[in-house]
């Protein structure tokens, strides 16, 4: 690497989704090692202990869609601080399986539904505001909530895909995605 | 025989007259995408991804029923048909409840494979979510609304080539469905000969076979197009 | 001093007590006084409506127009009976006579004064449910004519010279379809009225349908023996019980007297007319739906070609004309191309105008002429925003153009078209987003279901719409309705999809101010 | 709902059985017994030899036809554009919370009945009310029998 240039700020997001995203993110193996020298991880569940978003972060991947208000107070504060924002994986672009609670049509049919209906015997709602964030009325894709610079779908996006697509942010050019290899679904 | 002249994106092509411009763009290999065309059904022309532009015609032409004329000049990928394109996917994806990745058809499935072809990884139009059903109360078909295009190839195919005309469409707008029989769970409709071809000709996964899960429904339309060849022509490519 | 009694009971005055009042004056019937329920008499406004027409034995007979009758109470009925019958009794020609309740209308107001009524000749003046009075007006003379001449390319041709086009909307050259279906080969061809009148606050057709149905019958009969069709069918939509008992009742008597059926008038030409009843769906006022629907099947659009005039219903050739279309051939005939002129157009004038109504205008005519003149403008108090024509179709002329005469050219450079004759008057107190939103809303409701931009499109726009109406839409999600719309009328498959986004794309030319007027810049993508 | 329909029969003969008359069978049949109940529809569709799923498509595409009994009175708002700019909308909107169903009225709305001069109108019964207010309109609804 050429010394010259300075390290992109990468960060990851979890939002709702299942973390296979992330998975697939170290299933990159030695790429990661390569990656260390070309970026410093500075907001990520699976590699930084960093409790805050930080400011001016170059790139961000974001996993899920938004589904409950904290996901929605995390979301904006990435979005002010993230040059690139990359929608990373089907739950992010199309709400995908968590949204499927949105065919329910609100948060409350849902927790009735999973707290209650579906109890065995003694359900009851979880009430603990202030800790447990409050479920949105819908899971949304991120680009209904903040601007998207770059989508990256797949569920997860492999591996390769994920190279494919960082390997040119990191340098500061733009990433082509096209062809099933790349934007596939699912 | 007579034959017939025209130009597909700049690329000369001569075909029988009386094929339409589906057939002649395949013929030249010219890729045109298409959802609710199938070989061997009657064309409906409804899901207007095969529109193209032709010269001297202001409106835009559906290719699976446009007749090929003598002299046509026609574009088949302009930025404007492929802004369109895109946009019909999204308007099928927000309209149903396409959830890729647990999909028996994943990996197999036409829409999905459009969605690539459209260059779709996002859309643009908010996602609908619609309240739909599944029926499993076929001994050996499943039927997920959630899935359906509503491209009424099984409408068709049972009753074209089957004979057996359980589906049809039921409702209206945004309300249709396929339904079976008079709106009836599909195992209890008597007509259904079990003959699988609905199945078998469904471009996503929202007819499928029981005991498929996730990515295990590879359907062939091709196996339909051999058999009405055969009952037509009495040859068969055994 | 006889007396001719005439009482409006179209539906609009049948539902302000039109067929009590004729009931009630029907006492007042003797040897020289005529009671009798009529068509349409033009400013449902002022209904009940009462036309009364006094003939002294010398000079023409004087006609009063009365509205705001009673209808209801039975002490003010009989005072009115009373006072007509003491008319009648007078020998001498009274003053005007004045009505103990309601009112007189003034005969020389623009809004009689400048009807030019040629569909609607016999609308109003003779009863609808009598042959005979059909007959005794000239119903039927033309049809007689043209079985006698039996020179089918001449009448053909004398339409085309005419200039007469579609009045459902489309405004297709009549004379050109009649000319392709007369050539189309084949003895079985089939002659189509689309009575199905669903741009909503159109009446134009029910008017025709329910005060003067034979002169339909006799218009499509011209057509029929013009293009060859032995067969004949009348779409009508279910919304209107009246004019079907009519038309069922028109098409007895006709079958009855010899207009219809075999050999009609003795010549070699049979025509013989069923009545089809819609079942509520907008979709099917579209040719190839409508074909569809009188199959019995779902009134699902198809593309054309083949058309209608190729392959149309039981797959014959097929000329499908609307109501006021045949209604006009008639006059036509009778008048000849040069007295026809350029014609008229039938218009129902409803919203927020003084005088609501039907009306009949020479083609050409001022919007302002329309609207201000003849339907006094907006009411008091308020100023006229816009005129809307062409219902969902169609889209909405501001107040700044209502000098544009109404022709189907100028209506076409403003965005709109001249549609079925529908012409809804908006004040300024109307948002234009909530009446797009209403057509777009109208729209999804009916749309069939078959193609993809359609089915789907209009219910993304009509959700847009919704956001911006709840004031949740950004700049952004302006330039999306704008696109989206253009994407649905450049690929959905019949008249219905492809016209959807009309009223949308014309208020945002008009305007863009109610719509901006109601974006928030921060409201998220 | 009877198993048979022979008042069914007259207009069954006047189309010949053919199909092309499923729709006016259909209108009829609603006429007739009020809605288009299963043992109906199979009998119209044997009637004519169609396909099941050929009968109740057709039948639900069309919005008059209906497959539950109807109520005893039907209230139906006038949604056309003279109606609509008239304030049609606020009349559905208090109808709608009130409890219609209970008082036996059945709440619906139709696309214009084209006699525009009486907006905002409603139709009760098959009789048009013109010229509504909310208030008169549901002093009127009250005044209807139970």
């Amino acid at each position: 690497m050429d010394p010259m240039t300075p390290r992109k700020r990468l960060a990851t997001v979890w939002l709702a989704g299942c973390s296979g995203c992330h998975m697939s993110f170290l299933d990159l193996d030695e790429w990661l090692i390569e990656l260390a020298d070309l970026a410093e991880i500075v907001y990520s569940p699976i590699a930084s202990d960093t409790k805050t978003f930080p400011e001016g972060v170059d790139i961000c991947l974001v996993e899920g869609g938004v589904a409950n208000t904290d996901n929605l107070a995390l979301i904006q504060r990435v979005r002010a601080n993230s040059r690139v924002l990359v929608s990373f994986g089907d739950c992010a672009i199309t709400a995908n399986i968590p949204g499927m609670r949105n065919m329910l049509h609100g948060a409350d049919p849902v927790l009735r539904r999973a707290y209650l209906e579906l109890a065995d015997g003694s359900g009851q709602r979880p009430h603990a505001p202030g800790i447990v964030p409050e479920l949105l009325d819908r899971v949304l894709p991120v680009h209904e909530v903040v601007p998207v610079d770059l989508y990256l779908p797949g569920c997860p996006p492999s591996a390769h895909r994920i190279r494919t697509a960082l390997e040119p942010l990191l340098r500061g050019d733009w990433p082509e995605l096209s062809g099933p290899e790349l934007i596939r679904f699912g | 025989m007579s034959v017939c002249t025209l130009r597909i994106d700049e690329r000369d092509v001569a075909i029988e007259a009386g094929s339409t411009l589906l057939q002649a763009a395949r013929e030249a290999g010219i890729a045109i995408p298409t959802l609710c065309v199938l070989e061997g059904l009657s064309p409906v022309a409804a899901c207007r991804l095969c529109l193209v532009e032709v010269s001297g015609s202001e409106k835009l032409l559906p290719a699976c029923i446009t007749p090929v004329q003598e002299g046509m000049q026609v574009h088949t990928a302009t930025p404007r048909l492929q802004e369109i394109r895109r946009t019909v996917i999204e308007l099928l994806f927000t309209e149903g409840n396409h959830v890729c990745a647990i999909c028996v058809a994943n990996g197999h499935c036409e829409l999905q494979d459009l969605a690539v072809e459209v260059g779709m990884d996002h859309s643009r139009l908010p996602y609908r979510f619609p309240d739909r059903h599944v029926d499993l109360s076929h001994p050996l078909f499943g039927l997920d609304h959630n899935r359906c295009v509503l491209c009424t190839r099984c409408v068709r195919v049972c009753d074209e080539v089957e004979g057996a005309h359980v589906w049809d469409v039921g409702w209206r707008g945004e309300h249709c469905r396929i339904i079976a029989g008079l709106d009836e769970p599909w195992g209890a409709v008597d007509a259904c000969t079990h003959c699988g071809k609905c199945v078998e000709v469904c471009p996503t996964g929202a007819l499928f076979h029981k005991g498929d899960t996730s990515e295990e429904k590879h359907s062939d339309p091709g196996r339909l197009q051999a058999l009405v060849h055969a009952r037509h022509h009495r040859q068969w490519t055994p | 001093m006889s007396l001719c009694l005439r009482v409006c009971t179209a539906a609009s005055c049948r539902s302000r007590g039109g067929e009590d009042l004729r009931q009630a004056l029907a006492a007042v019937a003797g040897s020289s006084t005529v009671v009798k329920g009529v068509g349409c008499l033009g400013p449902c406004s002022e209904g009940p409506l009462l036309e009364l027409e006094t003939a002294s034995g010398v000079g023409h007979p004087e006609r009063q127009l009365f509205g705001n009758l009673p209808a209801s109470d039975p002490a003010a009925l009989a005072a009115l009976a009373r006072s007509l019958r003491a008319c009648a009794e007078n020998p001498k020609a009274p003053a005007p006579w004045q009505p103990p309740a309601g009112q007189a209308l003034d005969l020389n107001h623009p809004f009689f004064r400048l009807q030019r009524r040629l569909v609607l000749k016999h609308c109003g003046r003779i009863d609808p449910e009598s042959i005979t009075e059909a007959l005794a007006a000239g119903i039927y003379q033309q049809l007689q004519r043209v079985l006698e001449a039996n020179d089918p390319a001449a009448v053909i041709e004398l339409v085309r010279r005419s200039g007469l086009r579609g009045r459902g909307g489309a405004g297709y050259p009549t004379g050109l379809k009649w000319a392709t279906v007369a050539k189309m080969p084949g003895h079985e061809k089939v002659v189509v009225c689309n009575a199905d009148e669903g741009d909503p606050g159109a009446f134009m057709d029910r008017t025709v349908l329910e005060g003067d149905p034979h002169t339909l019958l006799e218009g499509m009969a011209i057509a029929a023996h013009a293009v060859g069709a032995s067969r004949g069918f009348i779409y009508v939509r279910a919304e209107y019980p009246l004019a079907i008992a009519r038309l069922r009742q028109a098409i007895h008597q006709a079958e009855q007297q010899g207009w219809l059926g075999t050999a009609i008038a003795g010549s070699r030409f049979n025509f013989e007319i069923a009545l089809r009843v819609g079942a509520g769906a907008y979709v099917c006022g579209e040719e190839t739906a409508l074909i569809q629907s009188i199959e019995g099947k779902r009134g699902m659009p198809r593309p054309r070609p083949p058309y209608p005039a190729e392959q149309g219903v039981f797959g014959l050739p097929t000329l499908i004309n609307n109501v006021e279309t045949f209604a006009n051939v008639p006059a036509l005939l009778r008048l000849g191309v040069e007295a026809y002129g350029g014609g008229t157009k039938v218009f129902s004038l409803t919203g927020d105008v003084l005088r609501t109504g039907v009306i009949e205008v020479p083609m050409g005519t001022n919007l302002r002429t329309i609207v201000e003149t003849m339907g006094g403008g907006a009411p008091q108090g308020r100023t006229i925003k816009a005129v809307q024509t062409g219902g969902p179709s169609g889209g909405c002329v501001p107040a700044q153009q209502l000098d544009t005469p109404v022709t189907y050219e100028s209506l076409q450079a403003l965005g709109t078209i001249m549609g079925s004759g529908g012409m809804v008057v908006m004040d300024d107190t109307t948002n234009m987003v909530d009446i797009a939103r209403f057509f777009m809303a109208f729209s999804r409701e009916e749309s069939c279901g078959k193609c993809v931009p359609c089915r789907a499109g209009t219910v993304q726009l009509d959700n847009l719409l919704c956001r911006i109406l709840e004031r949740r839409a950004n700049p952004a999600d302006l330039e999306q309705l704008e696109s989206l719309c253009v994407m649905v009328m450049d690929t959905s498959l019949c008249g219905l999809g492809q016209s959807a986004p009309k009223p949308v794309l014309s208020t945002l030319r008009h305007f863009r101010g109610d719509y901006l007027a109601m974006l928030s810049p921060e409201a998220t993508p | 709902m009877p198993e048979s329909f022979p008042d069914l029969e007259p207009v069954l003969q006047r189309h010949g059985r053919q199909a092309d008359g499923l729709i006016e069978v259909l209108n009829h049949g609603q006429e007739l017994y009020g809605y288009l109940g299963e043992p109906l529809l199979r009998h119209i569709a044997r009637e004519l030899r169609l396909p099941f799923s050929r009968v109740q498509g057709t039948a639900s595409f069309y919005h008059l036809f209906r497959f539950t009994p109807p109520l005893r009175h039907s209230c139906l708002v006038c949604t056309g554009t003279a109606c609509h700019v008239k304030g049609a909308g606020a009349l559905l909107a208090v109808l709608a919370g009130e409890p219609l169903a209970e008082r036996g009225i059945e709440l619906g709305s139709v696309r214009c009945v084209g006699t525009c001069s009486g907006a905002p109108l409603v139709v009760v019964d098959g009789a048009v009310w013109n010229l509504q207010t909310s208030t008169a309109l549901l002093a009127g609804l009250r005044r209807l029998e139970p």
